[in-house]
């Protein structure tokens, strides 16, 4: 599966990510958190757009991720922040399987309007819906770590490498998955999508298989995204959080898959910061920042670093 | 994978580098103040609470400038700070941005929420950072009704009193009401305040009938359909907690079309709406504050007198326009801490008060605000009443001013739920233990 | 008046609205490709302009002829689309064209967001008014229900909008060529079509379009921020139900949502959130593309 | 004659009013050489457009080894056995020449491609610079196909086509776009390599010299029909092949 070489990267990311949990201030540690939870659906949509989708409606499952989280967390009293991760994962790849190929089929401007229009129902539904708290949405209590139960920074920490350990784990597979046969064909799809079926492959599958990844990937997102905050509201599901979503996506680019968790630590900062300083037009630096950035890297971040792999390969 | 690790380096020293924190100071009191500045909710609730809260602290700060107790200086003397957030942007900002101000900036204390969402996420974040908090607008009685937290209070009624006010309104001024309807927000401040009223109504007028419920999208500005079919049902009367703006676009389309002449109109929120509408309003809706502010407030006269109009004058020169509902309640979230600081100062000897005193200092504190007697008599302490009044509207044509008139005001313990008792419950089995005049 | 004739005029009412509000969105995604979010900033900008201008209107004196109110609104409309449409297609937009348009939608979000602190900069966040052209053309009364003339006329401005820029495009030299251009833009610049020009055009109209929407809209609300953002959604799903760049099509998906509408709100209140999600769902399901999206075979 | 690999029966294909293709009838033997000729929009393209699955007759029967493959989905046909090269190459402009090739290689190379495997194994990149060299392409290999030239294109289509196990190829204008002198080149290749393998060739041709040197026989088309079917000399002399395809006048 991975070579040495990745084998280590990967520990040595995740050991770099983890002396985070000693060095960072509290509210960076949790920053960092919401940006790599974020990241996590975001990385779906970069799955997705490896295949020429991008779907403005991960909110959906960033959404049924958290209330799935919520919900049993609720109902059962299980804390257990691996417990729960598994439970939204399989729920959200249940709804990613049932939608994914019927979305397969769609193109473009269309896909991505469709899924948006998903999740908007979802978050119509759940605004409706009274008994789970409607608009206000639901509290779900601290996650709890195999029987571990840590209060204060001690959460914060745990909760910090447990991400920290998720992303790179989600990472390297996805990075296996967007390099193995299934992902190249994505990528060919992209391009050209009559050539690959007449080569014989399926696109829908292709399609198919990058929605349902993204999927879950939202869920897992969304689960992390409510314990950490402690919170889970329809808002999860909104047009603007997919949007979110989507930007930090293309500001990453498709071709790198760090690239994606670092846009989205860039993007949380500079929210938080230009909300701080700028209360008044944090919406107007927010915009100038996004412009800035499709223009200045049209590729995404991504590109930086793919522009040097060419060059190096060609020396 | 090996830039993998150096972007990540290169991230958590740029993260470590803004991390250097505000340092504490003992002779100001710093405050971070999070209301709406963007978005629908600026206009009625946020800017005007925050102008009333800009212009309270520095009232405060140049001391002597209010009656007694609030003629001292500043919070016990420290020069009050305030550091001000957006609120728009969803719970999950919200939850973020107050880490922010407790962990990067500091502050002494949090004043802010105006939307329910909010209000019921930053509560645990609150008592896990054990950082004393005030919530001093939103609606919803889930707070402390579900949940208890140690290190937040709520120093305004839930909105279960507005639409109880409102239905004992009726009642005692002699309406009658056969049949009604509702139009309100399609979100949890829509929906409860009807669970509410129809709640309220089940009690009081029992055999009137619901000819329709109707819950147009937030913000959505058009309301000819739902006009048309209100016209139709031709319910005795319309129930709406509408607020800002969708409330100000359903009046000038429902009073062009004649709505408030066949059917008695009933607003729960309504008051904040009145500068701006002025005449457009018509004469004879029957319109709440969410507590004896603004208006209400103005035409109570009392002890509280000198108090309100102090304030009144000063927003009136300061902004040009009377203060509604989020001033007022803005206004006795501010003189709740005020006092709640003093108390803990006197209780410690002088000294800047941690949040676990202020805490204690705030739990059950009662205080005279413009708004009435505030009392956190409810969630342990934690939550608090206030009298409310409903009134009616009557353009001035000589003064060129909407005024309300037939007031009646309800004392704090005949709208709201004795304490241990959920609203709803208190609803459902017809206000056990209410205390009415 | 019964039930059904109430739903017709209540859908129809608020059909027109949502046709004046999304054609010009489906006009620049024809000609320009790209999904332009701040289509809503355009529409909340021509609220306000025309507020600002009827009130300045009745200001000076205005009263002695309150219909002059009507052409300050169209006035505003146009000082929007002359001054918002080159600024936003010469100054940025035109740097994107041929990307890809996920990407441009992006971009138009950017927009959107930058222009929604814009307009609290210039216009403060207190609401304006100006109910005068809305009261000015009294009551009708259908049935047993009043309605506002005012309603009334905005369906007449929707057809007149509608048959507007059918003609124009169908009728007239420069229409043909942006219907060409909206065909295919890489054949017109061979033919020697000035594309930059089409598109500007294209963009001033649909700005036009949207501002004048915003500035109709006006005088039956409270105009705030946050105007902007709910329009966008509602005509985005008018839009991709009638077929992206279809003039009929918008027509007939506003008609569709607007009809859809009105019969949950009388019928089924509870369902009224889900409708144009429920309508949209529906159509795409059958036609992938949109009711009268041109789907055409690759030439291999 | 050997049994028909290729069965096509009465076929008929309308776009609105134009009718693309009519009364289509012919049974191509396994391992002959066919070539298409005829005018623009005579209907070549059409006939492979329906073989392969991207066109669906209005009417008539597409058989192949006596299995009905009509209507069936390119991808489909494309997996019994029957390739195609295209008149304008189809590939991945965003890829590189190699990794074109590389995904023409990974998706013949398994029915089910793994969601593990690298693609880019020294193995599978060592199979597709070896296909590089066969057709004289490889030292194109880390260019981006809009950098390429139209020969180079057209080769690396064909050759991408070239990849799987094939039963049946039909190439669509092989040598248009190619520089003249590389054409018979190009052709001795293709042609020769699918011959060894005993895949049955059809091939669209605008040039009357390849048609005569490469294929056993012709088919001539005209206005959606087969006007004439027959071996090259034969077709190339009759009277109305030069009156309505060739433009030769006796």
């Amino acid at each position: 599966m991975l070579g040495m070489n990745h084998l280590l990267a990967v520990a040595g990311t995740f050991a770099v990510m983890a002396a985070g949990a000693v060095i960072l201030p509290d509210w960076a540690m949790f920053l960092i958190v919401m940006a790599l939870a974020k990241g996590l659906v975001c990385l779906g949509i970069v799955g997705m757009m490896r295949g020429g989708l991008v779907s403005f409606g991960q909110g959906l499952y960033y959404c049924a991720g958290a209330y799935t989280a919520t919900l049993f967390a609720n109902s059962f009293g299980i804390t257990d922040i691996f417990l729960l991760c598994i439970v939204s994962a399989v729920v959200c790849l249940a709804i990613g399987g049932l939608f994914g190929p019927l979305l397969a089929g769609y193109r473009g401007i269309f896909f991505a309007m469709l899924s948006l229009a998903l999740s908007m129902v979802l978050y119509g539904s759940l605004s409706k819906l009274s008994v789970i708290g409607g608009t206000d949405g639901l509290n779900i209590a601290a996650p709890t770590f195999l029987g571990w139960e840590p209060e204060g920074r001690a959460l914060q920490s745990g909760l910090y490498l447990f991400v920290s350990a998720l992303v790179v784990a989600a990472g390297a597979v996805m990075w296996r998955y967007f390099h193995s046969e299934q992902g190249l064909i994505a990528l060919a799809a992209r391009d050209n999508e009559l050539r690959v079926e007449y080569l014989g492959a399926s696109v829908r599958k292709a399609m198919t298989l990058n929605y349902v990844f993204g999927a879950v990937l939202g869920g897992l997102g969304g689960t992390i995204a409510a314990l950490a905050l402690g919170h889970v509201d329809p808002e999860f599901a909104f047009w603007t959080t997919s949007g979110e979503f989507v930007f930090v996506a293309i500001l990453a680019g498709y071709l790198s898959v760090p690239a994606v968790f670092v846009a989205a630590i860039i993007l949380e900062l500079v929210r938080s910061f230009s909300n701080l300083y700028f209360p008044n037009t944090w919406q107007l630096a927010l915009g100038v920042f996004l412009l800035a950035v499709i223009v200045a890297l049209p590729g995404g971040l991504g590109s930086l670093v793919d522009r040097r792999r060419k060059r190096e390969g060609a020396q | 994978m090996k830039q993998t690790i150096r972007t990540i380096c290169a991230t958590l020293a740029l993260a470590t580098g803004l991390s250097a924190p505000a340092m504490a100071q003992d002779d100001t009191f710093k405050i971070g103040v999070i209301t709406f500045l963007s978005g629908q909710a600026a206009e009625s609730f946020g800017v005007p609470a925050w102008n009333g809260g800009q212009l309270l602290i520095d009232m405060l700060n140049e001391g002597g400038k209010l009656p007694a107790p609030y003629d001292k200086p500043g919070f016990g003397g420290m020069k009050i700070e305030a550091i001000v957030v957006d609120e728009a942007g969803g719970a999950t900002k919200q939850v973020q941005e107050f880490r922010n101000l407790v962990q990067r900036e500091q502050v002494d204390a949090v004043v802010g929420y105006v939307s329910s969402s909010d209000c019921l996420a930053v509560p645990p974040v609150a008592d896990e950072l054990k950082a004393f908090t005030i919530l001093y607008d939103c609606g919803t009685p889930r707070v402390f009704e579900d949940n208890s937290f140690e290190y937040v209070f709520r120093t305004a009624a839930h909105a279960t009193m507005d639409n109880v006010g409102l239905a004992r309104y009726l009642k005692s001024r002699g309406f009658e009401v056969d049949s009604f309807a509702g139009l309100n927000q399609d979100y949890a401040w829509g929906q409860d305040s009807w669970a509410d009223f129809t709640g309220a109504m089940a009690q009081l007028y029992s055999d009137a009938t619901v000819k329709t419920a109707l819950f147009p999208k937030f913000g959505a500005g058009q309301y000819g359909t739902e006009i048309s079919a209100l016209l139709r049902e031709k319910p005795a009367l319309i129930h709406s907690s509408n607020w800002g703006g969708d409330l100000q676009s359903f009046l000038l389309q429902a009073t062009a079309r004649g709505l408030h002449k066949r059917t008695q109109l009933a607003l729960s929120a309504g008051d904040h709406v009145i500068p701006q509408l002025q005449d457009k309003m018509p004469d004879g809706i029957v319109l709440g504050a969410r507590g004896v502010n603004g208006l209400l407030a103005k035409a109570r006269g009392g002890d509280l007198q000198p108090l309100t109009d102090t304030l009144w004058d000063s927003y009136m020169e300061r902004y040009g326009v009377i203060p509604v509902q989020a001033p007022f309640r803005m206004w006795q979230g501010l003189l709740g801490l005020k006092m709640a600081v003093e108390k803990a100062m006197d209780d410690n000897g002088g000294k800047k008060p941690t949040d676990e005193e202020l805490a204690a200092a705030m739990k059950g504190l009662s205080w005279d605000a413009p708004s009435g007697r505030i009392e956190m008599a409810l969630g342990g302490g934690h939550q608090a009443i206030q009298p409310t009044a409903i009134g009616v509207t009557k353009w001035n044509n000589e003064t060129k001013m909407m005024e309300l008139v037939d007031i009646e005001y309800f004392d704090a313990r005949c709208v709201n739920p004795p304490e241990g008792m959920k609203s709803q419950d208190w609803l459902a089995q017809g206000f056990p233990g209410a205390q009415c005049d | 008046m019964d039930l059904f004739a109430t739903i017709f005029v209540d859908g129809l009412i608020y059909a027109a609205w949502l046709f004046i509000v999304s054609v010009g969105l489906t006009l620049v995604f024809g000609v320009l490709n790209i999904l332009n979010i701040a289509h809503g900033s355009l529409y909340a900008i021509g609220a306000y302009t025309s507020a600002s201008m009827v009130g300045a209107y009745f200001g000076v004196g205005g009263d002695a002829f309150p219909w002059g109110s009507y052409v300050a609104l169209i006035a505003a409309a146009i000082l929007v689309a002359l001054v918002m449409g080159p600024l936003l297609e010469r100054g940025l937009l035109r740097f994107f064209y041929g990307r890809d348009e996920v990407l441009n939608v992006l971009v138009t979000y950017a927009v959107f967001l930058i222009l929604e602190d814009a307009m609290k900069l210039i216009w403060g966040v207190n609401p304006y008014y100006v109910y005068e052209p809305y009261t000015l053309l009294g009551d009708v009364e259908l049935g047993s229900l009043f309605y506002v003339g005012y309603d009334f006329a905005v369906i007449a401005i929707a057809i007149v909008v509608g048959l507007a820029v059918w003609m124009s495009l169908n009728r007239t030299r420069t229409g043909k060529v942006v219907l060409a251009v909206i065909h295919d833009p890489e054949m017109s610049r061979t033919m020697g079509v000035n594309v930059p020009r089409i598109y500007l055009g294209a963009f001033v109209a649909g700005a036009f379009l949207a501002a004048l929407g915003g500035a109709v809209t006006a005088p039956m609300i409270s105009v705030q921020p946050g105007l902007g953002v709910n329009v966008i959604i509602v005509a985005f799903a008018v839009v991709i139900i009638g077929g992206l760049g279809s003039i009929p099509g918008a027509a007939i998906g506003a008609l569709m949502v607007g009809i859809s509408r009105a019969a949950s709100v009388h019928l089924l209140p509870e369902a009224e959130l889900f409708i144009i999600y429920f309508v949209m769902a529906i159509v795409l399901m059958f036609r992938p593309e949109g009711l009268f999206a041109k789907t055409q075979a690759r030439k291999i | 004659m050997s049994q028909a690999i290729l069965d096509v029966r009465d076929v008929q294909k309308r776009f609105g009013a134009v009718t693309a293709a009519q009364d289509i009838t012919v049974q191509v033997p396994a391992g002959a050489v066919y070539s298409l000729i005829g005018t623009n929009g005579a209907g070549k393209t059409t006939f492979v457009n329906m073989v392969t699955g991207y066109l669906k007759p209005n009417s008539g029967s597409i058989s192949f080894l006596g299995r009905d493959i009509t209507g069936l989905s390119p991808r489909k046909i494309t997996q019994l056995g029957i390739h195609r090269s295209f008149q304008i190459a189809q590939l991945c402009n965003d890829l590189t020449v190699e990794e074109n090739m590389l995904v023409a290689t990974t998706i013949h190379g398994s029915r089910s491609p793994s969601l593990l495997r690298p693609a880019h194994s020294a193995e599978a990149r060592d199979k597709v610079l070896e296909t590089l060299e066969r057709f004289g392409i490889a030292d194109h290999r880390n260019r981006l196909i809009p950098e390429l030239s139209g020969g180079v294109k057209k080769l690396l289509d064909i050759a991408m086509a070239m990849a799987g196990d094939t039963r049946i190829m039909l190439l669509d204008e092989p040598t248009s776009g190619v520089a003249a002198d590389e054409k018979f080149p190009i052709m001795d290749l293709v042609i020769d390599a699918l011959k060894a393998e005993g895949v049955t060739i059809i091939f669209v041709e605008h040039d009357m010299d390849i048609v005569t040197r490469y294929s056993e026989r012709v088919l001539a088309f005209y206005d959606g029909r087969i006007i004439a079917n027959d071996a090259p000399d034969e077709v190339l002399t009759d009277p109305d092949v030069q009156k309505y395809v060739t433009g030769v006048t006796a």
